[in-house]
């Protein structure tokens, strides 16, 4: 039963991260492909979360942290230098 | 009985698959940017929390083993998601909203992003 | 264990912080404990020498971990003749660019010279492929620093460049690595040879490949053709001083390629038949004459003695190329010579810009025009292979060895017009630089594709300090002829334990084959 | 899943060289660390690929482990590019603040003199 | 005597925190991991402090337990509503809106917890505070009154991180 | 006197003039002449045995490795030119002393001329032919400097640059006909290759060893073509001309073919070449002599003609010519020296040397006057001089030579050119001396003092008493010269008395002399009919040439070398995936032997992410902050995959690494240009993608034809998987091959970060102490910018992130040994950290708080590192041995220590201060006056009206 929720979840989530790069491919402004990206890389924090579960390893947890963790800098970084043009001012 | 835990994670599971999907979606669907905006929301909060959940209770409950470092991300996840949102939207209202779209910032007349003695001759957003 | 062998790697990397740290604001100290360390070098390297001149086979099990399981450094007469050949050029270097005061135009001078010569070291040091690899970024990122050292738009502009063309090598470097370890399983050269000669001979195709690319890599550091496009804009616009001490750069990939194909993939390994052997003696003959090319056509004297590192190298690498004992023998000669004469011409090319510019056109006199042109006609003379100087036994010896090889009429040819041309461009440099300058202002007839240009304000005279430097490289050079015959006797010796792979390997390996 | 890691480092090897063939010294540097990407995935996979068994020993059973070498090989190689990477940027933007160009090309005629204007 | 707690712990909070993380980091209860989070978790505030210069002081925790489980069962339910938004509500019955929320809250972190709270609850995104950071400028997906928003707002979270923190 | 002295004196004697030169003109001078003078008397010493026809030798090996040994032996045709080259040098320093003015430098004269003298020396005197062509060149090199002596003068500098490159050039010829002549024989010592004959004329390679060294000889020689570089030489000062281009230099090539001549001579080959070359130029040099108005010019090329003459006679490989030839190089050598120092007295005394201005001068200087007749009219060949006496021999012996069977050739075009060089000898004394007295001479001529006469009138004498008793005073000397050059064998008959009888040759003497007389008495009409023929000059044409080399050099280098990097890089590109090919091709590939794994659902959802992204970069690249966007996918999916594959730890450095470049990137493009714009053309940019694709391909193919291959050995990773707990105390494996068993590879890569930081600091400092730093001041930004730089919510989140981060940070560093982490990728979280701060609070305010300075953290970083390693030399281990062990401390459980975590230490440090250093020293650029806060974020309520309560929080 859990395998099968699991792969449902696989599916979303695979989903989720293509329309995530469709988004960032075609999208008309850069805030909106940063928007996607920060979100590809969430749903990625998942589906690793996810394939630990499956596989019952625990080897993503880590670096899904760091992800979840630093992800944000570099989305911060590009929003900065949207704003201010200097991201270290 | 775990039968039950495992009904539990199951549910946790296709809540989050579902939410995980529906915010990259809604990015596609939704038009407005700012909009968009409130999709990835959904993709943190229920999205990984669904998982992270499943993933605690999988560990707590059927492998008998306290393991809680899945919190962790839950943790970092809140703290950080809030700023990113912040800084795109700040981005938007910079970019597409004059000081008229928005409502009045009260006895401090201007929001934030818009309180800021522009520089003359400077080429506007050449980019994208 | 004889930790003599690592001391060449460990001094400066501890030096150079050291530096960094307690005397970055001393430029004085810095000097004083920079030409100290550059002796003390030096003292390691004739140590080295000496223990290696007897021809056994030494090794240093870094970590204590056992070839080819952990990093080896290899000490056998060639990497001792190297390492010495480093130490003896980066006396005069460092002297000169204190004396110049080049090392007080930009930070940091001292820890990234330094840093350099610790990545030589540990290039011609170390018994493992992809601890090469390291080295050879070592000294490269130390190079780019070094290259770009006091700024300036144009010379940043040629770094970008360079480091943008080092960083493509680099990459086909890993590239090599991945292949050679994907199909032998190991890294340590001593092992790969082993397996080399050992490999089924149905499934070669992936060894050679790697082995090629491998080749490509060192081939890139030599500046050979056509992969040498990095160097003459490079060498023309770094700081002289520094460019006289990229003089052993070039000589790292030769050395490179000596080390791989005489071990692992030697003249008779079957596995890797033909991969040097069938190009490599053509593109070092195109090397050579673009190089003498390149000498005529320069206009400016930087960019031109360039191109004589160039030609040296073309010469070099068709010694390298014919893959026999004397005909090694001969290269490890011509690597010491060419070496110290291409220092001497960019110290002296320096000598000369810091006056008047480096345009190769007639100008009003400069300060100590006698002397520095006597010093650029002795560069002059050992650059182009003239009697009596090293250059020429040099030459000599390349052509005595190629007798026998197979087209060895082109080398001779190639060689020797290479060296009518050569002479003929630095006669031409050096009679408008220096001779020329003397009536500026009645122009003859003669040259009429050099137009007048503007004398700089003379500087303040040199201190005898870097012309004390400068004939240092003189001396190296008169030495080196004098000295002919016990140099090409160890030479000899070296080439010798080259061909013998099999002491080498079971050195390092303990003799398990 | 052989086949997609080696059409993947192809890809990127093929971007990256198209990129470093660019005019400008910023497309280069991006195509410089296309290439780099590439050829860390190509030296990692020379350890060949295997799941779920990561170079950690495990005390209590036996298990498979992937090649760790390679490993080790891939983070010096990304540790030096990154450092290679943070020069060439440096330099690229001295190099434009300096003459106000980005191009990467420079004309034969630039080394006459340039090395004296610093002094 | 409080001056040498202070000493020792420039931030309790900070301090019990970060043996949290430590222990969560371990992912196991053992002694080790206290001890090391501990030792850890009272070094790291000594570095990070200059950069935390005036910290609110917490009052009143049972409110703080309070309001983490409000927030949770408003994401909850605001997670589904958004979701059936997104799915069958068409963009052209959907009515976006700016909201301005005029805030009593002056302590730069309670205003942080409030704006991140009103974000992580889907169909509202903090977006600006004014120039001086007496308002809150709200973004919100579908919101045909959005007085009643702020007013939501301004009671379920305002009002109590107002009590958590001055 | 040991050869060895001989040789090595005058190059000793070099030394002295420049050191001497402060002393005085006469110091230089004699320290000059004393050197000469003892190299000359140990010569003579040698006299007894040479005469006997001994051979001297004196051997040193030098090279033995090469062949190449300081080998020399004196016999006598050895023994003749040194005598010739000491001797008239010894003259020439004593004339030159008077010669030059004030102004010329004497020193740097003289020091030039001894070692012109010491190459020469050597040459005569080599037993080696290595150690020959040494001196060879070294003659080319010491006259490219004497000629060259007179800098101011273009003519000088041209002439010595010609000199060089045909000289020089022939030399290069030689040596490879020498090494040829060597690998036949199997020596290069010459006793041992004279020896030799059949062996060398039957080998295959004699030809072209013939041919190339005789290039060499031609070329030194100036022998036809290569004729017209000596009169350019000339624009040396007269002793200079005397000596070299006279008596010595030009004499080399023909001791040379005197000194080859048992081995290469007697072939039709060298007949031809010979003979013919010879005989042109002979006949050349004579006709252009004639009609030469430069004392100079003319005898320069009556030089060259006597050259063709003695040549000539080498050629035709008699015995009784090779006689013939020795003893007209003796006659030639004394009468022409003794010319040309009459031609440098009359232009010293009149200050000018054009023969048209000139004349009359027997009066006004008498003594040269006669010392000139003399000399002049032996050169015309008349008796009772020794010129004579050498050219009745050369006309006899033409009349026995057939030149392809015709019999009046060579006789008859000997005869013109006799005809000619006794005309232009006419000359030289009848419009120099006889004819009417002028009075418009550049200066009031008279006789010298007697230093500048005496040396040629010593010749002069010398010239008569040959002439007169020539057996008594030469004849032993020719005959043991001759036996030398005809290679120890018995000499032919021959005579050297004035009267012979009437032989053809008398007929032809006195038709000559005649001859020569009746053009001169035409000499007006000659010379308007010369002066209508179109004469090639071959300066000019030199000259064209090597201008034209040079533009086409400089035009293939500035072509070649373009500056383009994208073609250098196609190049590279396209030669390695070549190179490649052709490896592979060449080679057998081995049979598949592993089962690919299969490819699940999310390895493709991570492929097809990654192909959009890279395609996606290089369609938008010109849009350069979506492009890094774009890399951040990349960098992502790179890492997952890491991960995916079992690498944790390749994963975790991959995203912390692509976090910390990006921000680098983005630094920098705030200065930069955001667009790329459109500078290559579509085909161009087609091929660029061909190529790029290939090469794709090729790297693809290689990594996929290896995976799906075994090891063809057992891999060296085994034993680390095996050891890494036992030896290395560590589960890790990846850490502990990184901090240990391959340790040495992780303490160079720190040092590379801690010079990339470097490099870019110094950058930073080199740059802002430029102009360019008024530019970053006054710049705009790319767009408008918004309000509030440091959001208030970013603060106070960073406020919570950055403990938690430094805590992360510790977790990483301490697992690493035996978990997913490490050194390495703990430095760059605490790194990411403190640079969360810098963006929340800005730069400056951060800063401020900074407890750590950079360049201090690298250096330990390097050094804790090296220090480690050290640590092991102290219990005897080799460098960065390491070691571990176990602490127990109850109540706690057991942990463990090992020394590799300190080495990971070091690397935490190096790595923490070269990312800060690094970005600290970009974010300098931005730094503009002002910009300093003292608060951490632009908006805080807080601060604006305080509640009461928290008036003192404010104020503390
Ligand atoms: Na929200
Ligand atoms: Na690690």
């Amino acid at each position: 039963m859990i395998d099968y929720a699991i792969y449902f979840a696989f599916t979303c989530f695979g989903a989720a991260i293509l329309m995530c790069l469709w988004r960032i491919i075609t999208a008309d402004g850069v805030g909106t492909r940063v928007l996607a990206l920060d979100t590809m890389v969430i749903n990625t924090i998942a589906l690793m979360i996810l394939y630990g579960l499956d596989q019952g390893t625990e080897i993503f947890f880590e670096a899904a942290m760091i992800i979840a963790m630093l992800g944000f800098v570099s989305t911060v970084a590009y929003a900065r230098f949207m704003l201010r043009g200097n991201i270290i001012e | 009985m775990t039968f039950f835990f495992e009904l539990l994670i199951t549910v946790f599971l296709i809540v989050s698959g579902i939410f995980g999907f529906v915010g990259s979606f809604g990015m596609i669907k939704l038009k407005d940017p700012m909009s968009r905006l409130h999709a990835p929301t959904k993709a943190t909060t229920l999205g990984v929390g669904g998982v992270l959940l499943a993933s605690i209770c999988h560990s707590v409950l059927l492998e008998g083993k306290l393991s809680l470092h899945e919190l962790l991300i839950t943790l970092f996840l809140f703290l950080t998601a809030p700023i990113t949102a912040l800084f795109i939207a700040k981005w938007h209202v910079h970019r597409h909203e004059k000081p008229s779209d928005l409502p009045d910032a009260g006895e401090d007349e201007l929001w934030a992003t818009h309180a800021v003695e522009q520089v003359e001759d400077v080429p506007d957003h050449s980019t994208n | 264990m004889n930790h003599w062998i690592v001391a060449p790697i460990v001094l400066p990397a501890i030096l150079a912080p050291f530096i960094i740290m307690v005397l970055r604001y001393h430029l004085d100290l810095q000097r004083i404990f920079s030409v100290a360390g550059v002796v003390a070098l030096l003292g390691i390297a004739l140590t080295i020498t000496a223990q290696a001149s007897g021809g056994d086979i030494q090794v240093y099990e870094l970590g204590d971990w056992p070839a080819p399981f952990g990093i080896v450094m290899v000490l056998d007469r060639l990497s001792a003749m190297m390492v010495l050949l480093t130490a003896l050029l980066a006396l005069p270097i460092v002297l000169y660019a204190i004396a110049s005061g080049w090392d007080d135009r930009g930070k940091h001078f001292h820890a990234l010279f330094h840093f350099q010569l610790m990545g030589v070291c540990g290039a011609f040091l170390t018994g493992d492929a992809f601890n090469l690899f390291v080295f050879f970024e070592v000294l490269l990122i130390a190079s780019y620093g070094l290259m770009t050292h006091g700024g300036g738009s144009v010379r940043l502009k040629a770094g970008v460049q360079y480091v943008a063309y080092n960083l493509l090598g680099s990459t086909l470097f890993l590239f090599a690595l991945g292949t050679l370890y994907g199909v032998t399983g190991t890294l340590n050269m001593a092992d790969i040879a082993l397996r080399v000669a050992e490999i089924q001979a149905e499934d070669t195709a992936l060894l050679r490949v790697g082995a090629v690319l491998l080749l490509l890599v060192f081939c890139i550091k030599a500046a050979v053709l056509p992969l040498h496009f990095w160097l003459p804009a490079s060498y023309a616009n770094a700081p002289l001083p520094v460019a006289a001490l990229f003089a052993i750069m070039t000589k790292v990939g030769a050395y490179s390629i000596i080390r791989m194909y005489t071990l692992a993939f030697g003249p008779e390994v079957e596995a890797t038949q033909g991969l040097a052997g069938d190009w490599l003696q053509p593109a070092a003959l195109v090397t050579l004459a673009v190089g003498a090319i390149g000498i005529l056509g320069s206009q400016h004297i930087a960019r031109m003695v360039a191109f004589c590192a160039i030609a040296s190298m073309g010469t070099l690498l068709i010694a390298i190329s014919l893959f026999t004992p004397e005909a090694s023998a001969a290269a490890l000669y011509y690597v010491f010579h060419s070496t110290l004469a291409t220092a001497l011409m960019f110290l002296v090319a320096d000598l000369v810009m810091e006056r008047r510019g480096g345009a190769i056109t007639p100008m009003t006199p400069m300060a100590q025009t006698g002397l520095i042109s006597g010093l650029f006609f002795v560069g002059a003379i050992a650059m182009a292979g003239m009697p009596p100087l090293s250059g020429f036994i040099g030459k000599l010896l390349v052509l005595d060895a190629a007798r026998d090889a197979p087209g060895s009429s082109s080398v001779w040819a190639v060689v020797l017009i290479g060296s009518f041309v050569t002479i003929v461009g630095l006669a031409r440099a050096g009679s408008l630089i220096f001779w020329k300058s003397h009536d500026a202002e009645h122009i003859g007839s003669e040259d009429t594709a050099d137009e007048e240009a503007t004398p700089l304000p003379a500087p303040e005279p040199q201190t005898g300090l870097a012309f004390t430097s400068v004939f240092g490289l003189v001396a190296g050079l008169i030495l080196l002829t004098i000295f002919a015959g016990p140099a090409l006797n160890y030479t000899s010796q070296t080439a010798e334990q080259l061909f013998t792979p099999e002491h080498y390997i079971s050195a390092v390996l303990g003799g398990e084959e | 899943m052989e086949a997609l890691v080696a059409s993947a480092v192809g890809i990127l090897t093929a971007a990256g060289i198209f990129l470093i063939l660019r005019r400008r010294t910023f497309p280069v540097i991006l195509g410089l660390s296309l290439i780099t990407y590439a050829v860390n995935v190509f030296l990692f996979a020379t350890g060949r690929l295997a799941l779920n068994a990561p170079a950690v020993l495990n005390k209590y059973e036996e298990v498979p482990y992937t090649d760790p070498l390679p490993q080790a090989l891939v983070l010096t190689a990304i540790v030096i590019s990154f450092g290679m990477t943070a020069v060439i940027v440096m330099i690229a933007l001295s190099a434009y603040l300096s003459s106000k160009d980005d191009h990467i090309d420079m004309s034969p005629q630039d080394s006459v003199d340039a090395p004296g204007e610093d002094a | 005597m409080i001056k040498l707690l202070r000493r020792v712990f420039p931030h309790p909070h900070l301090t019990f925190l970060l043996t949290v993380v430590w222990v969560l980091l371990a992912n196991n209860g053992s002694l080790n991991s206290l001890v090391f989070g501990l030792i850890l978790g009272i070094i790291i505030p000594f570095i990070t402090q200059p950069y935390w210069p005036d910290q609110p002081k917490l009052r009143n925790w049972p409110m703080i337990v309070e309001y983490l489980l409000i927030v949770l069962w408003d994401i909850v339910m605001a997670n589904i509503t958004v979701a059936r938004i997104i799915l069958f509500k068409r963009d052209a019955e959907r009515q976006p809106n700016w909201v301005c929320i005029p805030l009593e809250l002056r302590t730069p972190e309670a205003i942080t917890v409030l704006a991140g709270t009103i974000t992580m609850t889907p169909g509202t995104v903090s977006c600006d505070l004014s120039a001086q950071g007496h308002n809150l400028l709200v973004h919100c997906l579908d919101a045909p009154d959005p007085e009643a928003v702020r007013d939501q707002i301004k009671q379920r979270y305002e009002r109590r991180l107002k009590e958590i923190f001055e | 006197m040991s050869l060895f002295l001989i040789a090595a004196l005058p190059f000793l004697g070099a030394v002295f003039p420049a050191l001497l030169i402060r002393a005085g003109r006469n110091a230089a001078a004699s320290a000059a002449g004393l050197t000469t003078f003892l190299a000359l008397m140990g010569l003579l010493i040698h006299i007894p045995a040479v005469m006997r026809g001994e051979i001297v030798t004196a051997r040193f090996d030098w090279i033995p490795g090469l062949g190449l040994n300081a080998n020399f032996m004196l016999d006598g045709l050895g023994f003749l030119f040194a005598l010739l080259i000491l001797g008239i040098g010894l003259l020439i320093i004593l004339y030159a002393r008077f010669y030059l003015s004030r102004e010329d430098p004497m020193g740097q004269f003289y020091t030039y001329l001894l070692l012109f003298q010491g190459a020469m020396v050597g040459i005569v005197l080599s037993d080696n032919i290595l150690l020959l062509l040494i001196f060879w060149e070294l003659t080319s090199l010491s006259s490219f400097l004497l000629i060259g002596y007179w800098k101011h003068l273009p003519e000088g500098r041209q002439g010595a640059r010609m000199a060089l490159a045909v000289t020089g050039g022939g030399g290069l010829a030689m040596i490879a006909g020498m090494l040829i002549l060597g690998n036949i024989v199997g020596s290069y010592d010459l006793s041992v290759i004279l020896q030799n004959k059949e062996l060398i004329q039957a080998s295959p390679y004699y030809l072209p060893a013939l041919i190339l060294i005789l290039l060499g000889c031609f070329t030194k020689s100036a022998q036809f073509p290569f004729h017209f570089w000596l009169p350019h030489a000339m624009a040396a000062p007269t002793p200079v001309s005397a000596y070299l281009h006279s008596a010595t230099m030009v004499k080399a090539g023909l001791f040379l073919m005197a000194r080859m001549w048992p081995v290469l001579s007697g072939t039709d080959a060298w007949f031809y070449i010979v003979a013919t070359t010879g005989l042109v130029t002979m006949l050349l040099g004579a006709v252009i002599a004639a009609f030469k108005d430069d004392l100079k010019a003319l005898l320069a090329f009556s030089t060259v003609s006597h050259l063709g003459l003695i040549t000539m006679l080498l050629g035709f490989g008699t015995k009784f010519a090779a006689v013939a030839a020795v003893f007209h190089i003796i006659n030639h050598a004394t009468f022409k020296a003794a010319l040309f120092m009459t031609a440098g007295i009359v232009d010293h005394e009149t200050g000018t040397r054009d023969i048209k201005r000139l004349g009359g001068l027997r009066h006004l200087m008498p003594v040269t006057f006669t010392i000139g007749t003399i000399a002049a009219l032996s050169m015309a060949g008349l008796p009772p001089l020794n010129g004579f006496l050498s050219k009745e021999m050369m006309l006899e012996e033409t009349v026995h030579t057939t030149w392809l069977h015709l019999h009046y050739l060579v006789p008859g075009l000997a005869l013109v050119a006799a005809l000619f060089s006794a005309a232009y000898s006419f000359r030289f004394v009848g419009h120099v001396f006889l004819g009417p007295e002028r009075n418009d001479y550049p200066a009031h001529p008279h006789d010298p003092p007697v230093g500048l006469w005496i040396a040629p009138a010593f010749l002069v004498v010398l010239v008569i008493l040959i002439g007169l008793n020539s057996a008594a005073i030469v004849g032993p000397l020719v005959a043991v010269v001759s036996s030398a050059v005809i290679g120890g064998e018995k000499l032919p008959y021959y005579s050297l008395k004035l009267w012979h009888g009437f032989t053809p040759a008398l007929f032809m003497s006195v038709v000559a002399t005649l001859g020569g007389l009746f053009l001169l008495g035409l000499h007006k009409h000659c010379e308007r009919f010369w002066n209508t023929l179109p004469r090639p000059e071959a300066k000019v044409i030199f000259e064209a040439l090597i201008n034209h080399f040079t533009q086409l050099s400089r035009w293939i280098t500035d072509e070649l070398h373009n500056g383009v990097l994208s073609r250098y890089a196609i190049i590279f590109v396209a030669f390695t995936v070549g190179l490649g090919y052709y490896a592979y091709t060449t080679g057998t590939i081995g049979v598949e032997t592993r089962i690919p794994l299969p490819a699940q659902f999310i390895p493709i959802i991570g492929w097809i992410c990654l192909v959009g992204a890279t395609l996606g970069i290089m369609w938008f690249h010109r849009n350069r902050l979506l492009s890094l966007v774009l890399i951040g996918v990349v960098g992502l999916i790179v890492s997952v995959a890491f991960n995916y594959l079992s690498a944790p730890d390749l994963a975790l450095t991959q995203i912390s690494v692509e976090v910390v470049t990006m921000i680098l990137l983005l630094l920098s493009l705030n200065f930069l240009p955001t667009e790329t714009p459109w500078d290559s053309s579509a085909a161009r940019r087609w091929r660029d993608a061909a190529i790029s694709v290939v090469a794709g391909i090729g790297s693809g193919a290689l990594i996929y034809a290896i995976m799906l291959r075994d090891f063809a050995f057992p891999t060296i990773s085994d034993f680390h998987l095996a050891n890494s707990y036992k030896g290395g105390g560590g589960t890790n494996v990846v850490n502990v091959i990184l901090v240990d068993f391959r340790g040495f590879d992780t303490f160079g890569e720190i040092i590379v970060l801690g010079i990339a930081a470097l490099i870019i600091f110094a950058l930073t400092e080199a740059v802002l102490g430029t102009n360019v730093r008024g530019y970053l001041l006054n710049r705009k930004p790319h767009w408008p910018q918004s309000g509030d730089s440091h959001p208030l919510m970013m603060v106070v989140a960073t406020r919570v992130m950055m403990p938690i981060a430094l805590m992360v940070g510790a977790y990483i560093f301490f697992r690493g040994h035996n978990q997913p982490g490490g050194g390495f990728i703990a430095g760059l979280i605490v790194a990411i950290a403190f640079l969360m701060q810098y963006m929340a609070s800005g730069y400056t305010w951060a800063i401020e708080r900074q407890r750590f300075y950079y360049h201090g953290t690298i250096g330990w970083g390097v050094l804790i590192a090296a220090a480690t390693g050290l640590g092991a030399w102290f219990n005897e281990r080799p460098f960065l041995t390491s070691d571990f062990g176990y602490i127990n401390w109850p109540p706690l459980e057991e942990f463990e220590w090992a020394t590799a975590m300190l080495f990971d230490t070091g690397v935490f440090l190096a790595v923490l201060g070269a990312v800060m250093l690094a970005l600290d020293s970009l974010s300098r650029f931005a730094w503009r006056p002002g910009m300093a806060q003292e608060f951490p974020m632009d908006i805080n309520p807080l601060r604006d009206d305080p509640p009461e309560q928290d008036e003192e929080k404010e104020q503390a």
